[in-house]
């Protein structure tokens, strides 16, 4: 087995810096879980491989990485059209160390249902070599939120076993940054431009995460880069349930929110500390739980900073920022407080 | 790179041959990460947070992979210690 | 070739007698074809089903249009379906029927002599036997009488092939029945 | 054509089943192994899949049934399903199939050998659960082969035959079997079918899936979703390498017909059941001054006049094309060439053009020194019956034109009030 095109990096210790996934039939066990991040580095490499094309600084590779160091083996993963698909696999290249698929835009779920099932078939006739091959999907907002939703819908309702990672960077950016579904209220975008009437985007952010919820499948929760290892976990019990999985993790992107390339990280961590994007799960056992960051700021509310903090960064804001537009803000900020104390209401490990 | 192949030369499917790994994204920087090792706490953070899987921890120091990295600075700004820099690429 | 077309209501089994007869005559190594007039069929509607029988493979993929026999499995449909339509000259009409020869002609609208006509109470047979007004095998029986077009333990073979063995047995009695009762009027 | 053989399987040994050409396919579908059957109801196809959960739910077969949430969703399944190597099935019809149509580019381009049984449906508006042919043609330009089948028994044979057309390693290539909307769908016939294990044998078992060779594996690797050589399906392809890829997929379309043949011959040694050559269907064309085409289940009326006509003394014939896709225009204009009058029947119509098949015929006549007049009868759209009075007014008309020698309406309507 020669893969001549991995790049020999000088490594003094444990595995080479990229390598391809290989489960020789027959192999056996559970990768471990590491939330060491120095034994992360000598011990996981991740399914994504460089030389793709995303933007600089782009936080869709940034999750990926983090959930495929969560994936516990064989893994299939199912892509629906939108910049990660584009920019990973520009023929004749590809930037996937594991088996994967793009099918189309609005049937990432679907296709997932039969790669499950084909692979339960094959096991049920003793051709899978293995114990067994997780799916996992990674889907953009509009994939996910807009043209994908039914597909993804019934699928869930059908009980097929995979997860699915909505990476939501809140537009279509792959087509140049249009409004979606999961575009926050008052965004600007290319289809929602900021004009003398119209203030940006004049909808909410579709509560994605809580309609899988309403499916009642056995994991759903929300994620960012920032918040890695919490990330990291989360992927790892959506892939441990049985049956459907969804986190929705926040995607920042520089070209469509307008930052700085180095803010991926920062952006993601404003908005779990604005609250502006909770993070939380939800099993049908737990109800909803806090987690991580949001957790300390449910028990230390002084921690929760101005939507500000958040919009402050990002020239899709912008217009929010001047003086005759301060009630726009303050709106934003009435729907993030009584999203959050919704959300209070509901968790089971929120202080009373 | 030599010339593309006819299509009697391509797998069918439509199923890429190379890895992107010969792909060198690295001349899309204009700004380059560099590491002070003095200052460098080894918390992996730059390595957590690469989007180009461009920062190598090679079991003593951080390395950056210039074939890949774009320059985006996340590594940079994300250093609790400031141990990376920016800086404009040489220009030859 | 015999082609056979089954008048009924939706609901009565019109399509399930012509598939019968056909399965019947399948057994018996005949080639058969049987089918519904295609439509979105709606329970009580007045509805059409065809069965064709033939020693030689069947070409035709159309529907009937001058069948051999006719048969009717519910005589309130004599009133407003001119049921001896395209029917070839001397062809045979099987219908539920317990009244009067001569009303029956008049119903129908013909002459005497013109077709064979066979009659039984299949509504009252079924009721008896079924406790259902469902006629669709009564009828198989009053036809079987009229025209040895299937042997008769094919019939059967078809019906426990096609039916739970209860049901298969009531109605292996009531085509018997039917079968005993059905005349030439 | 090969002499006549005792078949390996003969007619006492196979089942005699009296079914519809619904349940004609899904006991093909049955006995063919499939791993993955993803289907949505739509008449006329709803039986198959009916009837495939019955087998499903007596655990008749191993296959997972993937009751989807749309057409869509069914042919993304059965994308997923085949490329992670499994052998997959699904059945739809008209508005079904039009709905899969983004879907079935992608299966053909990915080299997926995924059947698909088409009821065939008149499309909407106004809505129309009958029989024609103009789901099928919209998607003759998708890359899936395309066969039309005449009745029940064909029905079955055709749908196992097509597991085995698409997943030979010449082939590689999805199938659609079209058998017509309640014509065969819901008409009960006599039929024969093998016993499990003959199809199993037939089919070589289990699907096995084809090898490629990537730069970054020594070897060659299986073309699947396989976590012990990864490949990457259903990249992004520019202006670079797109038509290459596209040219893979012509290429393999040439092959087809050789292996339409060679498994229909295969398959009369196994069972005595052929069905011309397995691409054209002639009968009585041999001398005929009128020649018609057809696809699908009018095939049988046509002939069964051409019977009659024979009988009469008229030089009539028929070819019935069986595959439509790829299109036979060699083979079809060798038997065409030297008649007088070519009638084309065509159950859908291009708007602002002809009849799907009538353009492929056109073309396949171009070449030849003396062209036959043409002439393009499109008939029985939305289940409008063809009946065998029909049929026969529509051979006068053609043997008139043959007195004639020329053509004055080019396209007819046949059995539309005026």
């Amino acid at each position: 087995m020669a893969q001549q095109t991995l790049p020999q990096v000088p490594i003094k210790k444990g595995e080479p810096a990229y390598k391809l996934w290989i489960f020789e039939p027959g192999w056996k066990g559970e990768l471990p879980l590491i939330l060491n991040p120095r034994q992360l580095a000598e011990q996981k490499r991740p399914a994504i491989l460089p030389g793709h094309r995303l933007c600089a600084g782009c936080a869709a590779p940034i999750i990926v990485k983090l959930a495929s160091f969560a994936f516990r083996g064989p893994t299939i993963v199912v892509n629906a059209t939108g910049c990660l698909e584009v920019a990973t696999t520009i023929f004749p290249y590809t930037s996937w160390a594991v088996p994967w698929i793009h099918n189309a835009f609005e049937n990432a779920a679907a296709t997932a249902s039969g790669v499950e099932s084909a692979i339960k078939a094959m096991k049920k006739t003793g051709r899978l070599p293995w114990a067994h091959v997780d799916v996992v999907v990674f889907g953009g907002d509009g994939g996910t939120f807009d043209i994908g939703l039914q597909s993804l819908s019934g699928a869930a309702e059908r009980g097929h076993d995979f997860l699915y990672i909505l990476y939501d960077n809140e537009a279509y950016m792959n087509t140049g940054i249009q409004r979606s579904g999961g575009t926050p209220k008052f965004a600007w975008t290319t289809t929602s431009p900021v004009g003398t009437v119209l203030p940006g985007k004049t909808q909410h952010k579709k509560p994605i995460a809580d309609i899988m919820v309403a499916h009642r499948i056995p994991y759903v929760a929300t994620a960012t880069p920032a918040h890695w290892l919490d990330l990291m976990k989360k992927v790892r019990k959506g892939i441990e349930v049985e049956g459907p999985a969804f986190i929705h993790a926040l995607s920042s992107c520089d070209r469509g929110w307008r930052h700085d390339t180095a803010l991926a990280i920062e952006v993601s961590r404003r908005a779990v500390d604005t609250c502006y994007f909770p993070l939380w799960e939800w099993t049908p056992e737990t109800g909803y739980r806090l987690t991580d960051r949001s957790l300390s700021i449910a028990r230390n509310p002084k921690m929760k900073q101005p939507i500000e903090k958040f919009v402050e960064v990002q020239g899709r804001f912008r217009h929010l920022l001047k003086p005759e537009n301060r009630h726009l803000l303050r709106e934003l900020q009435e729907w993030v407080d009584a999203v959050w104390e919704d959300l209070l209401n509901r968790a089971t490990n929120a202080p009373r | 790179m030599s010339q593309p192949r006819g299509w009697k030369e391509l797998p069918i499917g439509a199923v890429p041959f190379r890895l992107s790994t010969d792909y060198k994204t690295g001349d899309w920087r204009a700004l380059r990460p560099v590491v002070d090792m003095n200052k460098c706490v080894k918390c992996m953070l730059c390595w957590i947070f690469c989007p180009d899987m461009a920062i190598i921890w090679d079991g003593e120091k951080i390395l950056v992979n210039y074939d890949y990295c774009k320059g985006c600075g996340i590594c940079a700004h994300e250093c609790p210690v400031k141990a990376i820099d920016m800086v404009p690429e040489p220009s030859e | 070739m015999i082609e056979v077309r089954w008048h009924g209501r939706g609901g009565q089994g019109a399509w399930t007698a012509a598939n019968l007869l056909a399965m019947a005559a399948a057994i018996d190594g005949k080639h058969v074809q049987s089918f519904p007039a295609f439509g979105p069929e709606r329970s009580g509607a007045p509805i059409l089903a065809f069965t064709r029988i033939s020693d030689k493979p069947i070409d035709l993929h159309s529907m009937v249009y001058d069948p051999d026999i006719v048969v009717v499995l519910d005589p309130t449909l004599l009133k407003n379906v001119k049921v001896t339509e395209g029917l070839k000259k001397g062809g045979l009409i099987v219908v539920n029927y317990e009244g009067s020869p001569d009303k029956l002609y008049q119903l129908l609208g013909i002459g005497r002599g013109e077709y064979r006509v066979v009659i039984t109470p299949a509504t009252k047979l079924a009721l008896e036997i079924l406790k259902r007004p469902i006629t669709n095998t009564a009828m198989i029986g009053a036809l079987l009488k009229a025209e040895k077009l299937v042997r008769f333990e094919s019939i059967e073979k078809a019906l426990y092939e096609r039916f739970p063995k209860p049901i298969a047995e009531r109605n292996v009695e009531l085509i018997k029945k039917a079968y005993e009762e059905a005349r030439e009027v | 054509m090969t002499e006549a053989v005792t078949p390996k399987i003969p007619l006492e040994k196979q089942k005699l089943l009296t079914v519809n050409g619904d349940e004609a396919v899904a006991w093909a579908a049955k006995q063919s192994l499939v791993d993955v059957v993803a289907a949505y109801p739509i008449t006329p196809q709803t039986i198959i899949v009916e009837k495939f959960s019955e087998f499903v739910a007596n655990g008749e077969v191993h296959t997972e049934f993937v009751p989807v949430e749309s057409e869509h969703s069914a042919m993304s399944a059965c994308v997923g399903a085949a490329a992670a190597g499994a052998r997959a099935f699904t059945a739809t019809a008209a508005n079904g199939l039009a709905l899969m149509w983004e879907i079935l580019y992608i299966a053909a381009s990915l080299r997926l050998p995924i059947v698909l049984a088409v009821a065939n449906r008149a499309l909407s508006a106004p809505i129309n659960i009958h029989c024609d042919h103009s789901d099928a043609m919209g998607m003759r330009d998708s890359g899936w082969v395309q066969l039309f089948v005449e009745n029940v028994q064909e029905a079955y044979d055709t749908t196992i035959q097509a597991f085995r057309i698409g997943e030979d390693e010449r082939v590689l290539l999805p199938v659609a079997v079209n058998l017509d909307g309640f014509f065969l769908s819901h008409t009960l016939e006599n039929i024969h079918i093998l016993p499990d294990e003959a199809v199993h044998e037939f089919l070589g078992g289990y699907r096995k899936v084809p090898k490629v060779k990537v730069d970054y594996f020594e070897e060659e690797v299986p073309l699947m979703l396989n976590p012990a050589r990864p490949l990457s399906f259903g990249p992004l392809d520019l202006y670079d390498y797109y038509f290459e890829h596209k040219m893979h997929q012509i290429e393999a379309m040439k092959r087809v017909p050789e292996v339409v043949r060679e498994v229909n011959e295969e398959w009369y040694a196994l069972t005595g059941r052929r069905y011309g050559d397995g691409v054209l269907v002639p009968y009585e064309v041999e001398d005929a001054d009128v020649i018609v085409t057809v696809l699908g289940s009018t095939a049988g009326t046509v002939r069964h006049i051409v019977k009659k006509l024979r009988g009469e003394g008229k030089k009539v014939g028929m070819v019935r094309i069986r595959m439509f896709r790829p299109f036979p225009h060699k083979e079809l204009a060798e038997i065409l060439k030297g008649t007088k009058v070519v009638g084309v029947m065509d159950r859908a119509i291009s708007f602002g053009s002809y009849g799907p098949s009538f353009l492929e015929i056109n073309t396949a006549l171009y070449d030849l020194k003396e062209k036959p007049l043409l002439v393009n009868y499109v008939y029985g759209l939305g289940g409008r019956d063809a009946p065998p009075a029909l049929i026969e007014k529509m051979f006068e008309e053609l043997l008139r034109d043959a007195e004639k020698g020329f053509v004055e309406k080019k396209l007819r309507f046949l059995g539309v009030r005026e």
